[in-house]
């Protein structure tokens, strides 16, 4: 039995959270906050591109370390813990993960060392509107060299440098890479719950861009993009989780009330308990997750289903019983409960909300009882 | 059983509405963005305004003694003006602590003279009054306080800090509860006072909400000096005067104050559900959840009839009402917390002009963790039903017969 | 406002209380308990039958004392709290509603003053199999003057004179009666989870029966007179549910541990609190199906089922933390939890589990919300 | 990352295996219903017989010391051999406690002669052992104990009663924790001891359960005799002791006892949705409560692979499985209930002929709420979650430095 990372990626783990302590601290988190129009840390994401961290999971012959997906997933764990105010998951998990599995050689070989490098900054365009992804009412559409409609909302759509793009053709859906600098394509800055990261309404008009992957396997490719980006983004959600509980068992700890530390009556200590048995249980099913994605196993669906089911609910209860544990200073702007009650939220609904994981769950359940 | 009022009841009612058909706006999500866009001193012009007429027409302070300048009328009386009120755009908001809560424990322990300057202009919304409690350290526990009182001469010298206090800022007034006495047991060393906001040495702060907005204050005490004939009740014993004051809050809160069932299911009618096949409003598994949320809803509606059955008898009500707090906030966050991850991706967005119902959903997502802390915890609530109403043991209980200064105190 | 029960329904109320506090203590609900082919307790029976509680919904002119539901209601409630074993909802809130909504005269003659003298026991047979009830699935047979088919399972079907039984004819479905007591009727006694309340396995072969109400309309009576047992069941689970919350409060302010009062620890605490708000929830909403009942108003429907689904899952709720709050003695055949744990089973599944109530609910409200 | 033995660990799987084809049946539902047909006496004679087996072929008490007659190898180990053993109908159980529990504990205190003569016919289940702590005043809180023993010459003598002993009706010999001395504080006052359940004065009792069955025990004791050469530990060290048994007891509760998520999905298949649309398991309602379900359930199996992990690589394991029966047991009731309810009135049947599943789940829902309590309440075992692993401060302890019988100890 060997299901756990190695001490390597622990130790990657570990300095990890030490650089993003030291240089990811609630001030650096609250100047993308208090100015949304950032939309990111500049400085830190060529921090984190000098370290390495863009192209752990990005084979060396397109300029990246090649250390893997185990690796990317510490990385995203420590990324999620400081709510760092970065392009990561849209750059690394959705675009750098759409270019491996569906790009050219010539795509990734002109894209993926600028993602490595954090020059390139990707992301994933898919959502048109309220409600589920739904193949039938994608309305964006490609005609075999531009692309025309809108998508909303991007997440880093504003600072991305690409996007990949889910649009209708002859053919049925398909993915296409647009280049974001150019005339075609027009931004808009969106009013979010989460102005740490950076978030955009993107408009094509006859924007120039090209097929990723092959014409009418758009849909396919995006399911098989999502998984992939569940089981990282649930890291950053057990991060985001464990960074909560810590935080009010800390408080929990040093807060009296009726002369005692709160933390000594049973309200708050099974409070507390309960924070921790969901993040066990995220945790658990975000290593299987690992685990699937690292070896291309045939269960990643079940597993990322699981491991994404399990830490956008571990991670939102985390996060208002956070702020519930801090009271009165839980509420209030200064005191950063509300950045993890805001980042929660942002990670539980992009990418599929809890609910359309848990029926891909239950689908994928069938399928493997049916087999 | 019925829901009808009594013959009595029928013609305030009737006076009531009459009163306000004349004296305010009806109420429109239009016309609350309008209010809404009125300036503060605009808004509290027109509040003020409003409450003077109230005055006249004899609908302030309902329940009070016909010598306080009330009517002297049994609470159902007030509730049903309440529930009037609330049909229209009435600015009723700035005085609900005044005359709910503080002026009440001025005409609790004040004497005659001091009633007479004092219940009058805030009746007729001349003065307006807030409340001095909470401080950073003493929250659940408000008895923790440490805004020190020191006597001198004639004169008490305040120093320390107040927080969570609801209009400080255009209140002319307020009930400042103090640590006179370090060396008593907490609860025997508090001493209360009133006070001229406007004192020199009061400065009040904005509080910057985490849900962005700012409805309170922090409000801080230099050197403050208050008059002794400004003391409300014995030196030692402002516990006792912060309980009459603290049992009014109990039945001020409870209303659910965001989007319920029936916005959501407005909603659900146009979103798609989650797997695409159909309105979310046709998922089985929303339609459980909603059905869950229509029972406590309507129980606590319906909970709050029965307490006013007992008020409408002339009997002492029942506990029932106590549950409004513990469901209300909770349903708010979880129904806002449904909405945003029905709307998937765009739920995120929180922008009234792009989000669905004017971003209802996500403004309660951010107001409702507030809603479970504000005026008792869900922890505070639960075991205040579980000892008042159930009669369970209190909890073990550290800091009796312990000198205050003595008493650890944590972060 | 005068939403609440009269002073006389009040006094009623405690009259009923103090006579099953004498007459049907844990004793007598136990001596069916342990010898289940009892079904129930005919002493009892007899005696609430003297009491004229057999008769309160009855109108006079068949037997009854007129006095209204709204008496049968707060009876309903205090025959709950003390989990009496006798045929109660079965003869009262199915069969006599049955009779009195869709009955003729003379059906109404010959059967009512029996159900309020206690002489007729009734009973209503829906059920064929697992699962909700279904209009498609039902498979009795009823040919115009015989029945032939099976029905399991029927509370106090082992007792019963008389049933209403959900048949299918040419017209579609019927309700039917039949009397028990003939050679086309065989009765198999079944093994529950609550033996306290007797069941049975009906089998009908030319069974001898009448129609009740006009052919074809069996499933619209049927909805009708589960709407009104389900108001009437809702105040049997308020009962039991208030007897749970009381026992446990009891246990918890006498039951020591780490030398204090159980009750004066959070978790506790909590626990009763929690028990408390859902009480009040079904209460409030009980009420309500009591005023919609009495007042025969338009909103019975959707009230019922807010009663419905309110109560079952209060009862639940309170029956398995009545459980936990008394530890390893709940947990023991002597100590009187388990009889409410399982009568809180049987009155969430018998008429319509609660999921059934919650859809009905919802469609409910669509359809005020529509008119 | 994998889920593989090492060379070491599958060499040890595939003997266990070997093993275990040798000497067990496969399981198999229809197998155990066999197996329930033994009386118990033949039950026992099989289980007895199964134990020596297993000894002589060295897989009884594998991660004990070689001079204790055990195999000395790492706990991984036995984890393998227990994961195996699962697979067939090896009748285990009489020997996990008194193999898990007590005789560690007779083996960490006893004497060599005593271990001598004790040890090895345990191990071989030629003597079966039982655990006496618990007392219908004494759940939770074991310490607060009131069995009776008195110094009487070089014996001790013995008055009380015990609770929720396992097997005590088939168990040779027990470890049974007193109370010597009633002036010292409650934890220091108790002393514990082994001895034989064939002494004059002790009387087994099977304890009739809420669920119909009788798994469990009291034993009391009149004027039993103990030698002071069967003490185990100091005289008022019990406590010590106490720990060191039930620190194994955590580990070895947690496996899932009932109906899972893949029985209810069985079920589904064959059961109406509540709307009469289709199977239960297109139920959308149903599919978001089984995705929990499944969450739940695949976590805590993947946090035991964690556990297994450090154990396997030799360093100590995470808290991570103590999660395991806070989960397990309120799955296992909320899916019981779940399938009762979704047979709809049908679920109240209890009969294994007629009830889907041989009522497996009308079983669960009868058996379920005991496993909330045995072995640590939901309560307790998230205190000990919150204070062993969280580092949160202890409750406020009242029972300190009070002579044992000055405490109020209520009903």
């Amino acid at each position: 039995m060997n299901f756990d990372f190695s001490d390597e990626q622990k130790a990657l783990k570990d300095e990890a959270r030490k650089f993003l302590s030291e240089k990811c601290g609630p001030k650096v988190v609250r100047a993308v906050l208090d100015s949304p129009e950032r939309g990111y840390d500049p400085d830190l994401w060529r921090a984190v591109a000098e370290l390495g961290w863009l192209g752990a999971a990005v084979p060396e012959e397109f300029g990246g370390s090649g250390l893997g997906r185990l690796e990317l997933c510490v990385l995203a764990e420590e990324v999620g813990r400081a709510v760092a105010p970065l392009p990561f998951s849209s750059s690394l998990y959705f675009f750098a993960e759409a270019l491996m599995l569906a790009g050219s050689e010539a795509q990734k070989q002109t894209l993926l060392p600028g993602v490595a490098s954090g020059a390139v900054i990707g992301c994933l365009a898919t959502s048109e509107g309220p409600g589920a992804l739904n193949a039938k009412k994608i309305e964006a559409r490609f005609d075999g060299a531009v692309l025309n409609g809108a998508k909303i909302p991007v997440t880093d759509g504003g600072i991305a440098t690409h996007a990949v793009v889910l649009a209708r053709e002859a053919a049925g859906l398909s993915l296409v890479l647009v280049a974001l600098d150019q005339p075609g394509v027009t931004r808009e800055t969106l009013k979010t719950l989460d102005p740490t990261r950076g978030h955009a309404k993107l408009s094509f008009a006859n924007a120039k861009a090209e097929r990723l992957g092959a014409a009418g396997q758009g849909w396919e490719l995006t399911e098989a993009v999502l998984d992939r980006a569940a089981v990282l983004l649930a890291f950053e959600q057990v991060g985001g989780s464990q960074a909560c509980l810590e935080m009010a068992t800390d408080f929990a700890k040093n807060r009296y009330a009726f002369s005692r530390p709160i933390g000594s009556f049973q309200a708050i200590k099974h409070k507390l308990a309960d924070m921790y048995v969901a993040i066990e249980v995220a945790r658990s099913n975000a290593y299987y997750g690992a685990w699937a994605l690292s070896t291309e196993a045939a269960e990643l669906p079940f597993a990322a289903a699981a491991a994404r089911a399990a830490a956008s609910d571990a991670y939102y209860y985390c996060a208002k019983e956070n702020v519930q544990t801090h009271g009165g200073m839980g509420f209030t702007w200064e005191v950063d409960c509300h950045l993890f009650y805001r980042r929660a939220k942002l990670l539980a609904v992009q990418a599929g909300a809890p609910a359309v994981w848990k029926e891909k769950l239950v689908q994928r359940l069938e399928a493997r009882n049916a087999a | 059983m019925d829901f009808n009022d009594s013959p009595e009841e029928a013609k305030f009612r009737a006076e009531a509405r009459a009163f306000l058909e004349k004296n305010c706006r009806p109420k429109a999500s239009e016309q609350e963005r309008l209010q809404k866009s009125l300036s503060d001193a605009e808004f509290l012009k027109a509040a003020k305004a409003y409450q003077k007429k109230k005055a006249e027409a004899g609908f302030a302070g309902i329940t009070w003694a016909k010598e306080q300048g009330g009517r002297g009328l049994s609470p159902i009386y007030s509730i049903i003006f309440s529930q009037e009120e609330a049909r229209f755009d009435a600015p009723y908001g700035p005085f609900t602590i005044g005359l709910g809560m503080c002026v009440p424990t001025v005409i609790a322990f004040a004497d005659d003279e001091t009633k007479k300057r004092y219940v009058g202009p805030a009746l007729r919304g001349e003065e307006i009054w807030c409340q001095l409690f909470s401080e950073p350290s003493a929250g659940s526990d408000v008895a923790s306080l440490k805004t020190r009182a020191v006597k001198h001469g004639d004169d008490w010298i305040v120093n320390g800090q107040k927080v969570w206090t609801s209009g400080a800022h255009y209140s002319d007034y307020g009930i400042l509860l103090t640590r006179t006495n370090p060396d008593a047991a907490k609860h025997k060393g508090l001493t209360m006072f009133y006070l001229n906001m406007k004192s020199p040495g009061v400065e009040v702060r904005p509080i910057h909400q985490m849900s962005g907005g700012s409805n309170f204050n922090e409000v801080y005490f230099t050197d403050v000096r208050i008059p002794d004939a400004q003391r409300l009740g014995e030196v030692g014993g402002g516990w006792g005067v912060a309980l009459v004051t603290l049992m009014n809050e109990r039945l001020a809160v409870g209303g659910s104050l965001g989007p319920d069932y029936q916005e959501i299911v407005a909603l659900a009618r146009t979103l798609p559900s989650p797997t695409g096949e159909g309105a979310l409003l046709q998922d089985r598994a929303f339609r459980q959840k909603l059905a869950d949320w229509v029972v406590r809803a309507e129980g606590y509606k319906l909970a709050k009839f029965r307490t006013m059955t007992a008020l409408s008898r002339g009997q002492m009500p029942g506990p029932e009402s106590s549950i409004g707090k513990v469901i209300n906030a909770n349903q708010m966050l979880d129904i806002g917390n449904t909405a945003l991850e029905a709307m998937d991706h765009y739920g995120i967005i929180d922008d009234e002009a792009l989000a669905p119902m004017e971003a209802a959903f996500q403004k309660g997502y951010m107001w409702a963790p507030g809603l479970r802390i504000a005026g008792g915890t869900d922890e505070i609530l639960k075991n205040i039903i579980a000892e008042r109403v159930l009669g369970l043991p209190q909890d073990v209980r550290v800091d009796k017969d312990v000198a205050f200064k003595d008493l650890p105190s944590g972060r």
